[in-house]
C-alpha cells in the first residue's frame, strides 16, 4: 500500500511543482504593468460598472483616478464614503461630494391632452421620431413610455399613470436616465434641495394652460414672494437655486398652479411664514 | 481517417456538449449576451479543450503506469486549471478588451464541466492520442457552435416583448430548451 | 521570445514562493487522498467482488462457486468466470460491454455447457431513465433464457426477442451483448 | 471575532442569504450543469445536493483558512486542488461505506468538482472572509442548491415519469418523456426562475 501513497504524492507533487514553475515564469513573461494600488481601488468602488463617472466601469475609473485623469469624488454612486476610501488609498485629501438624485421635471398633467392618437412601439425613442416630437399637446412633457426605466440599472424609475417617477432612496445618481430620455425631462438635482418644481415647459402661459393641468405658466409669483431670492424664472419656467433655498414654503403656497411642492411630500402649511419641516 | 470524421460528427452534432450532455451551461448562459464575447469565449474554450485533451492523455498514461488511476479527477483538473490560468494571463497581456469582456467567466472555464468532461470521456472511450485531441477540439467546436447560435438568438430577444417575470434568463432558458429540442433531432444519426 | 527575456527580470524569490506553495498544497492533497484510498480500497474491491458474485449467482442458477478463467481476448468481452456446482462445471458467466444509447452497458450473460443462455443481468448502465431502462426489466431479460446460436431481432414476432418500441437502441445493445457471449463460447474462447 | 451579538445575526443572515436572497442557481445562476443533469428525479437531486453541500462546507472552510498563504497568480489552481481532494474523498468514502447512495449518484460526484458554485463561492466569498462565516455561507449555498434541486427534481419526475419520490402516481405511458430529456430540464429551470423573479418583483412592488 505504501507504494500507492509514495507514487501519488510523487506524481501530484511533481505536477504541482512543474505547474507552479510554469505559472510563475508565465506571470513574469506576461507581466502587465499595473499600479499595485489599482487592485484595492477597484475593490473600494461599488463595482456596479454603471458608467455614472463617465468611464467604462469601476476598473477604468480606478485607473483614470490613478493617472489623475478623474476626480477622486467622481463616483456618484459611492458618494462621500467611497471618495474617502479612495483618498485613503491614494493618500490624498478627498474633495467634498454633494449627493445628487434624478428628478423628473413633469407631473404628467398633460398626459391625457393629445395631439393625435399614437399607436406604435411603446418606447419614447420611437415616439419622439414622429411629427411634433410628441403625441401630446405639451411638447416639453414626459411621454411616459419607459425608456428611462429600461436604462436604469438600480430599478429606481417606474411609470406611474403615464409619467416617470423617481424612487429617491433607490436612485444612486448615476445619470443613465438623464442621457436616455429623448425629451430631456430628467435632470440631476441636489438630494437636499427642500422644494422641487416638476415642470420642463418653456411655452408661454396661454399654451401651457391648454396643454397641461398644472404646468408652469411663468407668472413670476413664486420669484416675487421668495425672501431668499432662490427662484428665478427664465422662458416662462421657474427654477430653484438649491444653495439659497431655505425651504420656507411661501412659493408652494403662492403658486397658482399648485406646481411647486416640498420634497418628501410634506404639505406646506397655508400661512406663508410657517417654517417648512425638512422633507 | 473515418473515425476522426465520426468523432467530429458525434462531438459537434449528435452529442453536443451543451445541448445534449448538459456540460458547460454556466458560461453558455453567462457569456452569451453578445455574440462577439461568445465567439471569444468559444475560441478560448476550444484552445483549452484541445490542449487539455492532449496533456490529460499523457497524464492518464502516467496514471495507468503507476496504477493510481483513482487520482484521475484531481490530476486532470490541476492540468486544466493551470492551462486556464495561462490563457487568462495571455489574454490579459495580448487582448485586454476580450479579457475584460469575459470577466469572471474566464476563470470559470476551469470549472467548465465540458473541459473536464471531454478529458474524462477521452479516457472512457479509450481513444489514442490523435483521436482524443480531435475529440477535445471538436467538442470545443460544438460548444462554440451552441454558444454562438444561442448568442444570436438572445440578441434578437432583446426587442421582443415577453412577460415581465420571464425577462432575462428565464426566456433565454426557454429558447435554450427549444435549441436542445432541435439538437435532439441529430440523435438518430449514429455513424459508427 | 529571447529579446523580451532580457527585458523581463526573473524575480527568483517570487517564482520559488509560487512553486513551493503549489507543491505544498498538491503534496498534502495527494497524501490525504492516498491515505483515504489505501483505507477504502480493500473495502471497495471486496464490495465489487460481492456484487459480481451475486449477479453471477443470479445468472447461473444452482452454481455454488465461480473461478476466474483465462480466455482469448475477444472484442466486447470483459471478463469470464467458470461456474461450478461443487466440482461439476455448469457453464460460464461471460461479462460483456455493448454500447447502448447513453454509453456502455456492462452486463453478465450465463451460458451453460451446451451453449444455451441460462440468464442475463445488467451490472451498470447510463441509459435514459424511464426509456432505456424499460429494456432492463426482468420480463424482457427472461426472453433470452434458453436461446442458442445468434439471436435475430424482430419487433412483434413471437419466435425471437420482441423489442420494446421506443427503446430499440438499448434493447438492440443488450441483444448484441448476449450474441457476443454466445459467439464467444461457441468459438471455444475459453482455453 | 468581535462581539458575539453582532456576529450571530450576521451568520444567520449569511445562511438565509445563501438559501433565498442569493440562491446559487436561481439568483447567481451558477451550478446549472449539475442542476439540469441530476434533477431527473427528486431522490437524485436531493442526494446530489447533500453531497455538494458537504464538499462546499469543507472547501469553503479550508480555502478561507489558507487564503492569506496563496498568492493570487495560482489561486485558481490551488482552490481547485482543495475542492478536488474533498470530492474524491467523499467519492471514496461513499463508494466504500454507503454503496447504495453511490450507485444512484456515482456519475454525478466527479461533476461536483466542476460545479461552478463551489469554485464560484470559493473565489467570491471564502477567499475574502473568515473561516466561520465562509463555513456558514457554504452551508447556506448548499442548502439553497439542494432546495432548488429538490423542486426541479420533483417537477421533472412528476411530469416526466409520473412518479413522485419513486411512487407511481399516474401510469408511466402518459408521462411526457420530454421532461427527463435535456430540453425538459431547460424548460423547467426557466419556469422555476421566472416564478422566483415574479415573486421577488411582486414583493418589491408591495414594499415600495
Amino acid at each position: 500500500m505504501t507504494t500507492v501513497i509514495v507514487y501519488s504524492v510523487a506524481l501530484l507533487g511533481g505536477m504541482g511543482v512543474l505547474f507552479g514553475l510554469i505559472l510563475a515564469l508565465a506571470s513574469q513573461v506576461f507581466k502587465v504593468e499595473t499600479d499595485e494600488r489599482l487592485e484595492p481601488m477597484t475593490e473600494a468602488l461599488p463595482g456596479a460598472n454603471c458608467g455614472g463617472c463617465g468611464f467604462a466601469g469601476c476598473g477604468a475609473f480606478a485607473s483614470a483616478v490613478l493617472e489623475g485623469k478623474a476626480p477622486i469624488n467622481g463616483c456618484p454612486v459611492g458618494g462621500a464614503p467611497v471618495a474617502a476610501k479612495l483618498a485613503g488609498i491614494m493618500g490624498v485629501e478627498a474633495g467634498e461630494t454633494v449627493r445628487k438624485v434624478a428628478q423628473v421635471r413633469c407631473t404628467g398633467g398633460g398626459h391625457d391632452k393629445l395631439r393625435y392618437q399614437y399607436v406604435g412601439i411603446h418606447d419614447c425613442e420611437a415616439a419622439v421620431r414622429l411629427p411634433g416630437g410628441t403625441p401630446m399637446l405639451c411638447s416639453f412633457g414626459c411621454l411616459g413610455m419607459g425608456t428611462c426605466v429600461k436604462y436604469c440599472k438600480f430599478d429606481a424609475l417606474s411609470i406611474v399613470d403615464g409619467v416617470a417617477k423617481v424612487d429617491r432612496e433607490q436612485c444612486v445618481g448615476c445619470g443613465a436616465c438623464v442621457a436616455a430620455c429623448p425629451k430631456h425631462v430628467i435632470s440631476m438635482v441636489d438630494y437636499d434641495c427642500p422644494i422641487e418644481i416638476p415642470c420642463n415647459s418653456k411655452a408661454p402661459g396661454k399654451e401651457v394652460t391648454k396643454a397641461c393641468s398644472n404646468g408652469c405658466i411663468g407668472c413670476n409669483l413664486c420669484a416675487k414672494f421668495c425672501e431668499a431670492k432662490a427662484i428665478t424664472v427664465t422662458d416662462f419656467l421657474a427654477s430653484v437655486d438649491p444653495a439659497k433655498c431655505t425651504g420656507c414654503g411661501t412659493c408652494v403656497a403662492k403658486c397658482p398652479r399648485k406646481l411647486i411642492s416640498m420634497v418628501g411630500g410634506v404639505a406646506a402649511v397655508e400661512e406663508p411664514a410657517a417654517p417648512a419641516a425638512e422633507g | 481517417m473515418e473515425t476522426i470524421f465520426a468523432i467530429a460528427l458525434g462531438a459537434i452534432l449528435v452529442e453536443n456538449y451543451v445541448l445534449v450532455q448538459f456540460l458547460g451551461i454556466c458560461p453558455f448562459l453567462g457569456v452569451s449576451k453578445k455574440s462577439d464575447t461568445a465567439i471569444g469565449m468559444g475560441l478560448a474554450v476550444i484552445f483549452v479543450m484541445a490542449l487539455a485533451s492532449a496533456v490529460t492523455y499523457l497524464v492518464q498514461q502516467l496514471l495507468i503506469l503507476l496504477d493510481i488511476t483513482y487520482m484521475q479527477t484531481i490530476a486532470f483538473i490541476l492540468v486544466i486549471a493551470t492551462l486556464v490560468q495561462l490563457v487568462e494571463m495571455f489574454l490579459q497581456k495580448a487582448m485586454p478588451a476580450l479579457y475584460t469582456a469575459l470577466g469572471v467567466y474566464l476563470p470559470l472555464i476551469t470549472t467548465n464541466c465540458a473541459v473536464l468532461g471531454s478529458a474524462v470521456l477521452n479516457t472512457q472511450e479509450g481513444y489514442n492520442f490523435i483521436e482524443s485531441v480531435a475529440y477535445g477540439t471538436f467538442a470545443g467546436v460544438g460548444f462554440t457552435l451552441a454558444i454562438v447560435l444561442f448568442a444570436n438568438v438572445r440578441e434578437r430577444q432583446e426587442f421582443c416583448k415577453c412577460p415581465k417575470a420571464f425577462e432575462g434568463i428565464p426566456i433565454a432558458l426557454v429558447s435554450a430548451s427549444l435549441l436542445a429540442l432541435c439538437f435532439m433531432g441529430f440523435s438518430g444519426l449514429k455513424v459508427w | 521570445m529571447s529579446e523580451t527575456k532580457a527585458k523581463v527580470q526573473f524575480d527568483g524569490k517570487y517564482i520559488a514562493k509560487l512553486a513551493i506553495t503549489l507543491l505544498a498544497i498538491t503534496a498534502v492533497a495527494a497524501l490525504l487522498l492516498s491515505v483515504v484510498y489505501a483505507q477504502t480500497k480493500p473495502v471497495i474491491d471486496e464490495l465489487a467482488e460481492q456484487t459480481k458474485r451475486e449477479s453471477m449467482a443470479m445468472v447461473m442458477a444452482g452454481a455454488t462457486e465461480f473461478t476466474p478463467v483465462e480466455y482469448t481476448e475477444t472484442e466486447g468481452v470483459t471478463d469470464v468466470n467458470a461456474a461450478y456446482n461443487g466440482t461439476e462445471l455448469l457453464g460460464y458467466c461471460v461479462q460483456t460491454a455493448p454500447s447502448g444509447f447513453g454509453g456502455t452497458i456492462s452486463m453478465m450473460v450465463g451460458v451453460d455447457t451446451n451453449g444455451a443462455v441460462t440468464g442475463v443481468s445488467i451490472l451498470s448502465h447510463s441509459e435514459t431513465a424511464g426509456l432505456g431502462t424499460k429494456a432492463m426489466t426482468s420480463e424482457f431479460l427472461a426472453q433470452y433464457t434458453g436461446r442458442t446460436g445468434t439471436i435475430t431481432v424482430k419487433t412483434g414476432a413471437d419466435t425471437d426477442i420482441n423489442h420494446i418500441s421506443g427503446a430499440t437502441v438499448s434493447s438492440r445493445a443488450i441483444t448484441d451483448g448476449v450474441n457476443i457471449a454466445l459467439a464467444f463460447i461457441a468459438e471455444g474462447g475459453v482455453n | 471575532m468581535s462581539g458575539e451579538a453582532k456576529n450571530k445575526p450576521n451568520l444567520f443572515k449569511t445562511l438565509l442569504n445563501g438559501i433565498i436572497f442569493e440562491n446559487p442557481v436561481m439568483v447567481l445562476l451558477l451550478g446549472m450543469c449539475p442542476t439540469l443533469a441530476t434533477s431527473t428525479s427528486a431522490i437524485n437531486g436531493v442526494g446530489m445536493g447533500i453531497a455538494t453541500t458537504a464538499v462546499l462546507i469543507g472547501s469553503n472552510l479550508v480555502i478561507s483558512l489558507l487564503r492569506k498563504l496563496i498568492p493570487s497568480k495560482i489561486r485558481i489552481a490551488s482552490y481547485i486542488v482543495v475542492i478536488a481532494t474533498f470530492v474524491t474523498i467523499v467519492q471514496l468514502l461513499l463508494q466504500a461505506y454507503i454503496p447504495s447512495l453511490y450507485n444512484s449518484l456515482g456519475l454525478f460526484i466527479p461533476l461536483i468538482v466542476v460545479n461552478c458554485i463551489v469554485l464560484g463561492r470559493a473565489e467570491a466569498f471564502a477567499s475574502k472572509n473568515g473561516p466561520i462565516v465562509s463555513l456558514v455561507d457554504g452551508l447556506g449555498m448548499g442548502l439553497g442548491f439542494t432546495l432548488t434541486l429538490a423542486i426541479m427534481g420533483t417537477i421533472r419526475e412528476f411530469l416526466g415519469a409520473g412518479t413522485l419520490f419513486g411512487m407511481q402516481v399516474y401510469p408511466n405511458e402518459f408521462g411526457a418523456m420530454l421532461m427527463t430529456m435535456p430540453c425538459g430540464g431547460f424548460l423547467t429551470l426557466g419556469c422555476v426562475i421566472a416564478a422566483v423573479q415574479f415573486i421577488r418583483s411582486r414583493g418589491k412592488k408591495g414594499a415600495k
